[in-house]
Parts: structure tokens; C-alpha cells; sequence
């Protein structure tokens, strides 16, 4: 590896992107979820640094840890590997294991951050708002809610993927620096109150428990109890509950949702749950 | 109404594109032709109704809007619930008479789309696990350094997984599954067991997804105070999302210039060991 | 059917025993003889007809069925409704030749609970306000160390405040009759100046022993701050306990880590005093 | 006060649960709710571990301040103060403030919790279920609900008292560590906000003046513009005023009290107050 | 009982004293002489019917007694109400031969009230919409350290606005009558362009005030944060201005705490800056 | 700025109050509301404690901030500003922002105390007893109104301005202590707030957009719309907005008013804007 001041073109860097944007979750498995979409997304790169045969498989073969992330913010991780490449490319002092432990540092946290603030948080408030616009069967808010997700969604990608090439190494500082763990706890509180919110606002379990006297009147309402005490109790319960078997009992998410499967059937015989509905 | 061969393969190719790991990405596939309400518009104007399709849409869209797949765990499928669940509910609606935005249409929406969201779950698994093997050829060309083929893995092999897994079960259950739809609420009236517990899955499978993200997020029962803190300001105060959000950034703030004085402090008293600051005594109370 | 001397006696033993703060502790004496359903057995036995006292009892449980009194604040007084207000309405039921468990007699049986229930809870207040008398011994019986008095304060004395507000009123209305009741109340006027003054004292005593609290927690004027912002969230936001206990968690975790970053500080410049964030300084402003 | 590793005797601790089970309302006043039962429950704790009258005396003066909470679910808090009184009695690390900013933090939301679950919830369901019994007169309901409820109270009430204890003692361990003072000043917190709570909660201040036109309509309703500036303001102002009259003035609470009695009077008098009660 | 010249010249000097920013500052104007009791004294004095003119004012008083006009919102508009209403109040009861203290007279005189006090507060925008001028002019004499020029532009030229949106249409209105008062309602219709973009403009100008505000509290993004907390504690909570006061203190007593922990620390410390935390940082997240 | 002890004269200071008391409201305005009033009040004790132009012009800057409050009780600011303009003149210690921390802060309270106590019941309770003198077209009401108010208010009002002009005093010592900047900051957040709050509670933009569908029903209100993304986004999305043009544009304020009237005009032809007031 000659030091030659290479510099990756304009074009290949958007080759690069658009490959991320599209192929990050093809051919996901639970295996290796985005590993193939982070190869397609270096290739171009790694094909324009190096004329080498070796050199590439050498590049390439960084890529093949196994990576996942929340794909829209995780762009940017993608932009600071293009721009570690240039430099292992010049120089040779970045390697192979800086390269690996930071996609692995940084893939966690942004995903955390990713699917709450942008699946969990942003993409709901867009649809909140266009289903505000779909009385009547209005393709209005559909329409609304394409444009505007599309729109923020490849822009703040690419913005993403630019910032992480130009800033490289220094994002590196930023996110995982001093400053950087601070600015990153900060989002995780910021994060954390979001998911509850979300939790609060989009999830509702409730019972259907009532003691009812003689003449029919009910004289106990469970739910309107529990809400007394604090409201969104059983939510919150529910929640926990499901957190606490699968990050204390390592139960996987599957066999969770089995349990609420047979929770659900239990409740509903009991009349503990029943949602009410009619066709 | 019917919905006729070519119906069905378009709403196939659709389903195809907008699953998780669906062929158009997610941004374009799985978080936009894949959310319930662009699913109505799309099965709207295919099947040439689209007041009901957005109504429907609509309907479905409001039970699944906070979906999140954290690491790839999917609670319900947005394929199915999009692309089998809408196009079934709008023959049934139809074939009823009820007018398309009435309250009963949007019930009996509801209960097709969850139905078909947690049945789909195991096509989501179907689709993944075939991909393994498009992976498998994908690790032989890179030992071969034939990087090129990679392509063909990462954007054509998994067409295959969804000819399969998605392609196919949507257009023989959007095609046939117009007549069974009739018998269905017959089969199974809402007030019976089934359709009551469905629905009350349906509520609950929320709490997993929101408790994977918590996994993510909380380490320590400190780490539950923010997430009880926006619980507590949406479910008592009813402030809404982004106010929330506003309220929550005074507390990153906070948090912020908290770390970076304790940091400062560190690297003032580097050989002071004991009885320092440090995470893990944080996240130990 | 009359009550005799003794008979009201025993019933006046049991409105000592179940009111709101009774001689039984509340487990066995508000929350099991205080209920009506049991009062109604309790008078039954005592008057010599089980079936209508129960019949009686039965009624006006289902009135009161979900009596709370959240931080000794009183809408209808137990002792009043089940030793009063029962042995009323058998006596009533039996003069008017009533079946027990007839409408009718379960009609007369409520309204005679709603009746005495409302008088009650000036018995309430007296009581309560009786008992300061004690209390008052008990806090010199602290100031001098004799702390074996408490027992008498605690167990004793207060049976001097129940022969007063719930003995004598149980025995003479019981054995006097309805009579006795309306007596009572026109005696006492509720709009008269000593119901008012009564009411009124008890509204704004809780002040002192929250001010006695605050005693305790409250150095300079900074820590007033958690206390109105604890208010104002109860006050203005509606937010109820266990919520304002939730929000308050997170400015304790703000306020721990704040105290353990100057803490390591101080660890780390420990020659270094002037102008250091200390205690004392942090009460002064 | 040495360092012995005292233990308090399961018979005191016995003795400390019933003294609590029986007595913890029967001196109530509105000025000091369940002071009384907490200091009769503690002192078989306090006299056992010492000695020394004067350290009784100190020890015993920390449980004077007002306590209030729902009784049944709150022997939990007096389990877990005999537990903290014996890590005192043992090395002196836990203090006064700690011990009453605890009982202050704990005592509002359980309160609420036990309002609205025990007596609000538990005790409707458990009456339901014997007012069905009592078809036509029958005894059986009554004599159910007394032999059910009073088990589940009473266990419910000893179970909640040793699981305190047991709590206790590790929160002593939090307590007292290397962090403890940080933890302390974070319990006094929440104690601070919980009274306030507490206070606009449970205290309730209101002026009956107005004023009224010739035709008898309201023009002028104090309790209105007062609430319009705070809401709660009158319950505030008389809460800081006797602290004021307490802590600035050293006014003791009895004297305090009387003054509360002719504002009253005169309140009433001059129609600043009127509880505006009927039979 | 007609309105002369002279009169009527006097009532409009009145009323620009009077109005809401009025010429004679808000103690002796706004709240002394532009209440409608004020207003029924001085008119009767001015007309020559004293008792008229106190039961007119009398009579208005009552419906506007608890009048606050909080952040400058100003529901009607006291010098119409109490220099043009009372007047035409009292010509009417006149003609029409009512007792000056009769119910009828009374009612006339509400009507009539109400009528100008809507009508006036188009001269309330007028007059503050104009006094923009004088402030402009303001403004320019700060810039130029004229300093002395501000006790004309706040005590002098804004007699010029008076005069054009109090005086006049004081004294056209009395002079000419009731007529005069529906003219102006036809000539600037509340639902045209000039008095929908008057009002309109008065709603977005108080923007312009506190952006000037910020400017000097706000330097970067995060400086904002308060701002919107406050905001939403107000707009989405409805907290009152004293309230969110109230929890701002908390957040008050969090950053002087952190700041102290700072400079403890950065005295610890004082050779050591690579990295440590200092304002700049703070502020340039 | 050298430190030679100066000291407001008592003459000066009366001076500044009636200036206040005067011209508090005359120059109003909806964008600078009581601005001037506070400007003249000011250059008195300005024009006294700097003889140099310059510092004249320093100091005069500070109070060209945009300020409003119930002029009644607002003369306590007044006041504490007088004394620490006193306090910045002779050793520079207080400064711009300080005191504009200060301002904003209490601005709002003091509005939010002064409007509900003074305007919205003190002046009720005076004009109601005497309206009671005012039977049969007596002028004894209206005569004891104009005295007992004016007394109230003029002495009223200069206690206030008296008592903030000593609190002042005591506050500069806490401003310029070790603790000062500290203290500056925490101002700083409260100011932050409460201007939120003020503008959130006195400023209110509002749309009057609004789609209709075949029978008149209305199918989007847009206002409901964006309140239900966040409440009072409109005013929030104004403020901003002329924050930006003139912090970020450079444009003056009067240019940024004029750019409003045209919007107005824009808005109320298009039919965004519609006060919707009728006589
Ligand atoms: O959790 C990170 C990431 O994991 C997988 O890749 C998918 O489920 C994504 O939707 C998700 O964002
Ligand atoms: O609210 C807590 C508590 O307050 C008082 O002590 C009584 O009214 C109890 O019944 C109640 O449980
Ligand atoms: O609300 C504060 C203040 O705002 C404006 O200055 C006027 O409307 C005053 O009457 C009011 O007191």
C-alpha cells in the first residue's frame, strides 16, 4: 500500500451510498443480517483504491463481520469506513481491527437511537399526521405520508453517509470520544422518554375485568382501579413483563410471543380481556 | 368482487417489494409501500375502489403504527397485513354492503389484518431463513474474490426467497381466499374465542416489540426512569409525541453537561480511584 | 320492636370499635366491622333478628360499596350508617310491617344510611379532633422521655373520644329513635358556626402536620423547590401520587449523579477549599 | 452508639408489627395522621437496641414527624424503618434525614397504591362476592367476607412488614456505601416532591368569599382569581405559613394549632370560610 | 339633550386619556378614569345630569367589572365603552323620557355598552398599530444616543394617535349620535380586508417582541431548549405563567448545582484543558 | 466603568419611579409593549451613574429588550434593575445578560400575579363596594373608587419599586459573589422558560385554513392539525422565525414587522388568516 494521496471520487462515493440505500436488508437473514449489504456498499470503493487483486480481497475481507444496524441513521457508519478506507489506502495505519471494532462500537448505539427516534418516533408522528388526512377514504394523507418519509428519508441518508465520510475519523471522536459518550447518553435519555411516550400513546392493554351487582350496574371497574393508581398501569406491566423475560430469562422473542398467545386465550376465557369488537 | 389472476401478481409483486427484507429497501420498501396506509392506496387502486382501500388502510394502519423491528424481530408481517390482509378485507366489506368508512367496515378490516399480520410472521421467518442459502454462494465468491457476484446475491438470489415466501402465498390467498372470506365471519364471529384472543394478541404483541427496544436501551433499573418518565407524560399528562420530545431534550441537556463534567473531573483525578464516578457504579444503584 | 338500654349499649361498643379512627384498628374494625354487611349481622344478632339486619345490611352495603378515604377525608361516616342507620331501619321496617328482604324495606334501610351517614361525619370530626387533647400528652410524654405513655395515648385515651362522639350519640339515637337524629341535627346546624368552624379547623389542620414534615426536609429556601414543584405537578397537572413519585425519580437520578460528580471533585482537590461547592453553601443561596 | 452487630429479636419484631396491626390509626388527628401508631410500633425496636435513654430519646424522635399512608399496604415502610433503625443502632451511618425523607418519599404513592387497590379494589371484590352469598338474609356472605378479609389482611400486612425489614437491610447496604450521601440527597428529592404532592393532594384550603351584584350574581369569587395565580395558592400559603410559624418563628405545633382554630372562627365569622356542608 | 361641540371635544380628551394604552398611564387612566363608574361621573358632570350619568355608568360597570386585558388582549375597549357609550347612553334614556335610574334605562345603557365596546377595540389596534411610527422614530434616536428624544416618542407623539383613533371619533360619534356609530361599522366591516389584516397584524407582532428577546437570551441551538419547555409546559400542559415559574426553579437549581461542580472542578484543575468542560463547549453542541 | 462607589441619589430615583408610573404604557405598542416606558424609566439613574457617552450607551441597550408585566406590581422590577444598573456602574460585576435573564424571568410571574390580584380582583372588590355607594345615581361610589384606588396604586406602586431597588441591593451581592456565574446560568434557565411560557400564554397565531366538503362540513382545519403535531406550532414556528431573520439574516426589526404586515395582508386574502371578529 503506496501513501499516493487517493482520493475517492465524488461518483463512487455516490455509487457507494445508493447501494447502501437500496441493498442494506435485501438479503437479510438472521444470520448475517446487513454483512451483504455493507459488501455491495464497499465494493465500489474498495475497487476504485485498489488496482490490486490482493489489496481488494484484503479490503474486502474487513467487511464480512457480521453487521447490523438501524439502516437510515446507520448510513453514516457507512460513510466513516469509506473515508478509513482512503486513508488504509494511503497510508496504512488505520487496519483491519480498527475498522471491525468500530462498526461493531457504533452499530449498537445507533441502532438503539435509529429505531426509536426514526422507525419508533419519526415515522409514527409522519403517519400520525397523514392519517389525520385521510377522512373519507382521502388518498391525501397516503400520499402526504410518501412524499415527505421519502424525501427525509434519502435526503437524511445521504446527509448521513456525506457527514460520516467527511467527518471519518473525527466522528469517530465525536461519537465515541469523551463528548461522545456524553452526547451519546444524552440521546439515549432522550431516546428513553421517547419510547415511553410511544409506549404510552401507541400501545393500550386493557382489561375488561367488572363487577357488576343485582340490577346490573357495575360497582367495580378493574380498569378505571388500576388507572387510579397510575394510568397506563397494565401497558407498563405488560411491558416490563415482556422485557423482563427476555432480558433476565433470555427467553427469545418468539417464545414471549407464544406466552402472550396463551396469555391472551386465558384472559379471554376468564374475561379478563376481551376487546369488544363487532364485525 | 374478485380479485382476478393478474390482480393477485400485482399485489404479489407488491407484497415482494415491502416485507422485512423485502426487495425495495427499506426506506422505499418495508417503511413506505409496506405501511398499511400506502398498502390502502395501493390495493385501493388496483382492485379499482379506492375509498375503500384507504379506509381500510386506515383502519390497520392505526393498530401497527408503532411497528418496529429491532433487530430484525418481527412481531407482525406488513406484507400479509398489507397485501393479503387489505384486498380480503375489501371483498369482505364489499360483499356485506357496508359502506366503506363505516365503523363496522373498519372492525371487520381490523380483525383481517391481524389475523393475517401474525399468521404472516412465518413467511418473515420463511424468507430469511432461505436466504441463508443465496448467503451460503455469497461467502464462496468472496473466498473466490469474484466480488461481482455479490450483487447477484444481495439484489437477485432473494427474489427467489420471495417467489417463494411472498409472491406466491399472496396471490393464491388474495385469489381463492375471496370465497373463504365469506365463510370466515361465520366461522369465527368477534364475540367467539378466537377472534377475542386474536385481538387481544394484537394488542399485546406491541409490548414486545416496545420491550426489545427497551433491551437496547436499559441496562440497570435506572435506565428505566426517562422510559417511565415519558410513559408518565403521555398516559397522565396526554402530551403528545413531540412534545414529549421537546420536554425530554432539557433532560439530555442535563445529562449531557453532567457527563461531561464528571469526564473533565476524571481526567483531573486520574489516579484517584476510589470512590470515583465511574458507568458501572452509575448504572448499579 | 324497640332497643333497649343494653341493646344500644352494645351497639355503641361496636360504633367505637368501626369507625373511622376506631378502637379496632382499621383492618378488623373500619374495613370488617365497619362494613355494613357486617354491621348487618352484627345488628341482627344484637337485636334479635338476623334476617333483617343482614336484609338491612345488604342494602346499604351496595351504596357504600367502594368507601374510600383517602387521607382521612370522610364523605359518610361507617359507624353512623352501620350501628346507627341499621337498628334505625329494622326498627322502621318492623313498625311499618315490612318484609325483610322486600324493595321497599331495602328502599327505607338506604335512605336511612344516606340519612345517618352524612350526620356521622361530624362524628368523625369530633373525634378526630378529640384526640389532639392526646396527642398533646403524647408529645410531652416524648419531651420527657417517658415514652411508655405513648401506649396509653395511642390505646387508651382515645376510648374517651369514642364515648363521646360514638358511644353516647350511638346509645341515645338508637334507643330514642329517629327522633334522636333529627334532634341532632337541628342542635347542630351544619350552616351554625361550630359545624362551620369544626369543617373548617379540620381543612386546615392537615397544614401543621405537613409544615412539621417540611420541618424536617426543609433547611433554606432552595428546598422548597422540590416540595412546589412536587405541588404544582399535583395541583395544577392533575398528575396523582404515584405519577408525581415517578417524575420525581428522575431528578433524584439527576440529583445522585450531580452530588457523585462533585464528590469525586472534591476527592480530587481536597487542599482546595476556597470557592469549592460544599453543603452548606449549596443551602444558601 | 458502638458498633455491636445488634440484631433486633424476631419477638420484637413481633411485637413492633402488632403494636403497628392494631394501633396505627386509632389516635388519628387531622394534624398527625398515623404518628402515633408509628411511634408505638417503633418504640419495642428503639427500647431494644438501646440502651442508653438518651439515645432512645434521639432515636425516637426521628418517627415524631407526620406520617400518613395507606395502613394495610404501608407496614411495608415500618419494616423497612426497623430495619434502617438497627443499621443506626450499629454504626451510626444512617441518619434522621435519610430515615424521614424515606418515609416521606414512600408514603404518597403508597398511599395511592393502597387507596386504590386494597381498599378501592380488593376489599369491593371480596364484598361482591359476599353480597351474592347473602340472598334472602343469609349470614354466610358477612361471615365470608370476615373470615377472608381479615386473613388476607392480616398476612397480607405481616408479609408486607418482614419483606420492609428484610428490603431494609439491603437498603442499608445502598445507603451507607461509598455513595450513599449522593443517594441520600437523591431520596430527599423525591421525598420533597412526593410531600408536595401529598400536600395539594390530600390538604384542601378554600375561601368561600365573593363577591355579588344586586341581582345575586357572582362577580367576584376569591377561590377563582386565587387559583388563577397558582392553583392551590390558600392550601400553600397555609402550609409555608406554619412552617414559618414553626421553624422561623418557633411557634410550637399546639400553639400553631390554636391559631389555626380562631382563624377559623373568624374566617367563618367574617364568611371567608364556609365548608358548605348540608345532612 | 344634544352633544355640542365643546362637549363632545371634552369627552374625546377623556377618552384619550382613558383608553388602553392611554395618555393618562394605566393607575390614573386605564384603571381610574376609563372604568364606566369613572365614566358615568365625569360624563354626567360634562352633560349636566350627574344622576343619569352615574346609573348609566353604574349599569355598564356591572357587565364590565372584572375586565383584564392580560399581554395587551383587549376583549372591548373601556374609552368607547365609558366616552362614546355612556354619552349616547344618556341621549337616548333622554329621549326616550326613561328615570335615569330606572331597570329600563339601565338596560338601554348595557346595550348601548356593548355595541361600542366591540366597536372600540378596532380603535385599540388602531392606536397601538400606529404608535409603531413613534417607536420607529424611537428606535433611531437610541441608535443615535439621542437619548432625550425618548420622552417624545413615550409621553408626547403618542397624542397624535390619540387624536386620530380617540379624540375624533369621540367626538364625531357623540356629536353626531348613534348614526355615527353604524356608520363606522359599514365603512370598515370587521370581515374586510383592512380590519381582518389590522387585526391580523396585531396577532403576529408580539412575535417580533419576543424574537427580540430571544436574540439576547439565545446564542446557539441548545439555548433554545428552555424556551421550548416553557413553551410546551404552557401551550401543551396549560400550566399558568406562575406555575411554569415554578418548575422552571427546578431546573434553575440543576444548572447552578452543575455549574458549581464545573468550577470546583475546573479550580482542581487548572493546568489541565485539553478536554475539560468549559462554556464554549457548553454552548456549541 | 472605574469603581468609585457611586450611589443613585434619592431624587434620581424618584425621578426614574414616576417616569414609571407615567409612561409605562403610553407608547405601547403589540410588538414592544412596555420597552419604552422601561427606557425612560431607566435614563434618569443611567444619565446619573455614567458622565461617558458610551457607557450611557452600553447600559441604555440593555433595556431596548422587549418587556411587558402588570405595570402595578411590574414596578418591583423597575426597582431591582435600578439598583443593579448601581451595582454594574461601579465595579462592571452585573451584566447585559444578567439583567435580561432577570427581567424575562419575572416579567411573567409578576403578569401572571399582578392581572389575576390587582387588575382581576383587587379593582372588582374596590369598584364593588363602591357600586354599593352608588345607589340612585350618587356620585359618592365613584369618588371613593378614584381616591381609594389611587392611593392604593400610586403608594402601592412606589413601594414596590422602593422595596426591589433594596432587594436589588441584596441580590447583586449574591450575583457577584464566587457562586455568581452559577447563579447567572440558573437565571438564565428560568428566563428560558418563562419567556416559553409568556409566549405560549400571550401570543397566539392562529390559522383560519380550512377545506369544506360538499355540504359545507369542514373535512381539514388546519389549525387543529398542526396543534395536534404541537401545540401552539404556528406561534412557535412565527417566533422562530423572526428570531431567524434577525439573528441569523441580519434584518432589522421594523423590516422583519413590515415582512409581517405583508404576510398579514397575503394571509388574510388567501384566507389563511381570519381573526373572525364581528362588531
Ligand atoms: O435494530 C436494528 C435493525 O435490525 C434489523 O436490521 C432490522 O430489523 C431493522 O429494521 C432494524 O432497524
Ligand atoms: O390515604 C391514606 C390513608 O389516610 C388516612 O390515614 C385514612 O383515611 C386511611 O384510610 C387512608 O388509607
Ligand atoms: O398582562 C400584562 C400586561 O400586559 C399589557 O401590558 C397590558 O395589557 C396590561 O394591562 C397587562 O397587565
Amino acid at each position: 500500500m503506496e501513501n499516493t494521496g487517493k482520493k475517492i471520487s465524488r461518483k463512487t462515493l455516490n455509487k457507494s451510498f445508493h447501494h447502501w440505500f437500496y441493498g442494506h436488508l435485501t438479503a437479510f437473514s438472521q444470520e448475517h443480517m446487513q454483512t451483504f449489504g455493507y459488501l455491495t456498499s464497499m465494493l465500489p470503493i474498495v475497487e476504485e483504491l485498489y488496482d490490486n487483486k490482493e489489496d481488494q480481497e484484503k479490503a474486502m475481507k474487513t467487511y464480512t463481520a457480521f453487521f447490523n444496524t438501524e439502516p437510515q441513521l446507520g448510513s453514516i457508519i457507512v460513510g466513516i469506513t469509506a473515508s478509513l478506507e482512503e486513508a488504509r489506502a494511503n497510508d496504512g495505519h488505520v487496519d483491519d481491527a480498527t475498522i471491525n471494532g468500530l462498526r461493531a462500537g457504533l452499530m449498537g448505539p445507533i441502532a438503539g437511537i435509529g429505531d426509536s427516534l426514526v422507525v419508533g418516533t419519526l415515522i409514527p408522528v409522519i403517519l400520525g399526521i397523514a392519517l389525520g388526512m385521510s377522512d373519507g377514504g382521502s388518498p391525501l394523507g397516503a400520499i402526504f405520508y410518501i412524499i415527505v418519509w421519502n424525501l427525509l428519508g434519502y435526503f437524511g441518508m445521504r446527509f448521513a453517509y456525506f457527514k460520516g465520510y467527511e467527518l471519518g475519523d473525527k466522528a469517530v471522536g465525536i461519537l465515541v470520544g469523551a463528548q461522545g459518550k456524553a452526547i451519546r447518553k444524552a440521546i439515549a435519555t432522550v431516546g428513553g422518554m421517547v419510547v415511553g411516550g410511544v409506549a404510552a400513546t401507541w400501545v393500550t392493554v386493557k382489561t375488561s375485568f367488572t363487577l357488576r351487582n343485582g340490577s346490573g350496574k357495575a360497582y367495580l371497574v378493574l380498569q378505571d382501579k388500576l388507572d387510579s393508581v397510575y394510568p397506563g398501569l397494565l401497558t407498563a406491566a405488560f411491558i416490563v413483563l415482556c422485557w423482563w423475560l427476555m432480558a433476565k430469562k433470555n427467553i427469545s422473542p418468539i417464545k414471549v410471543m407464544l406466552i402472550l398467545v396463551v396469555v391472551a386465550l386465558i384472559g379471554v376465557l376468564t374475561g379478563f380481556f376481551n376487546p369488544g369488537l363487532k364485525y | 368482487m374478485t380479485i382476478s389472476w393478474l390482480q393477485a401478481s400485482i399485489l404479489g409483486i407488491f407484497a415482494s417489494l415491502s416485507s422485512m427484507p423485502g426487495m425495495a429497501g427499506s426506506t422505499i420498501g418495508n417503511y413506505t409501500l409496506g405501511r398499511p396506509l400506502v398498502g390502502g392506496l395501493v390495493c385501493g387502486l388496483i382492485l379499482g375502489d379506492l375509498k375503500m382501500g384507504i379506509a381500510a388502510g386506515v383502519a390497520m394502519q392505526l393498530v401497527y403504527i408503532a411497528l418496529v423491528t429491532p433487530g430484525g424481530t418481527v412481531s407482525a408481517d406488513v406484507r400479509a397485513v398489507s397485501y393479503i390482509g387489505i384486498p380480503l378485507a375489501m371483498v369482505a366489506i364489499h360483499s356485506q354492503g357496508l359502506a366503506a368508512t363505516s365503523a363496522n367496515a373498519a372492525d371487520l378490516a381490523k380483525s383481517m389484518g391481524t389475523l393475517v399480520g401474525t399468521v404472516g410472521t412465518v413467511l418473515f421467518y420463511g424468507t430469511a431463513t432461505m436466504n441463508l442459502v443465496w448467503q451460503h454462494m455469497g461467502w464462496r465468491a468472496v473466498e473466490r474474490g469474484e466480488f461481482r457476484k455479490l450483487y447477484a446475491v444481495d439484489w437477485g438470489y432473494p427474489w427467489i426467497s420471495h417467489l417463494i415466501f411472498s409472491f406466491i402465498p399472496t396471490v393464491l390467498m388474495t385469489h381463492f381466499g375471496s370465497s373463504a372470506v365469506q365463510a370466515l365471519k361465520t366461522a369465527l364471529p368477534m364475540d367467539g374465542i378466537p377472534m377475542k384472543t386474536l385481538f387481544t394478541v394484537g394488542a399485546l404483541l406491541p409490548c414486545v416489540g416496545i420491550a426489545i427496544l427497551l433491551k437496547q436501551i436499559v441496562d440497570g433499573p435506572v435506565d428505566f426512569i426517562p422510559f417511565f418518565v415519558g410513559f408518565t407524560f403521555a398516559a397522565s399528562l396526554k402530551l403528545n409525541l413531540v412534545s414529549v420530545t421537546v420536554v425530554s431534550l432539557i433532560f439530555a441537556m442535563i445529562s449531557y453537561k453532567l457527563d461531561m463534567a464528571i469526564n473533565t473531573n476524571r481526567q483531573a483525578a486520574p489516579a484517584n480511584t476510589g470512590g470515583t464516578v465511574d458507568d458501572e457504579e452509575d448504572e448499579d444503584i
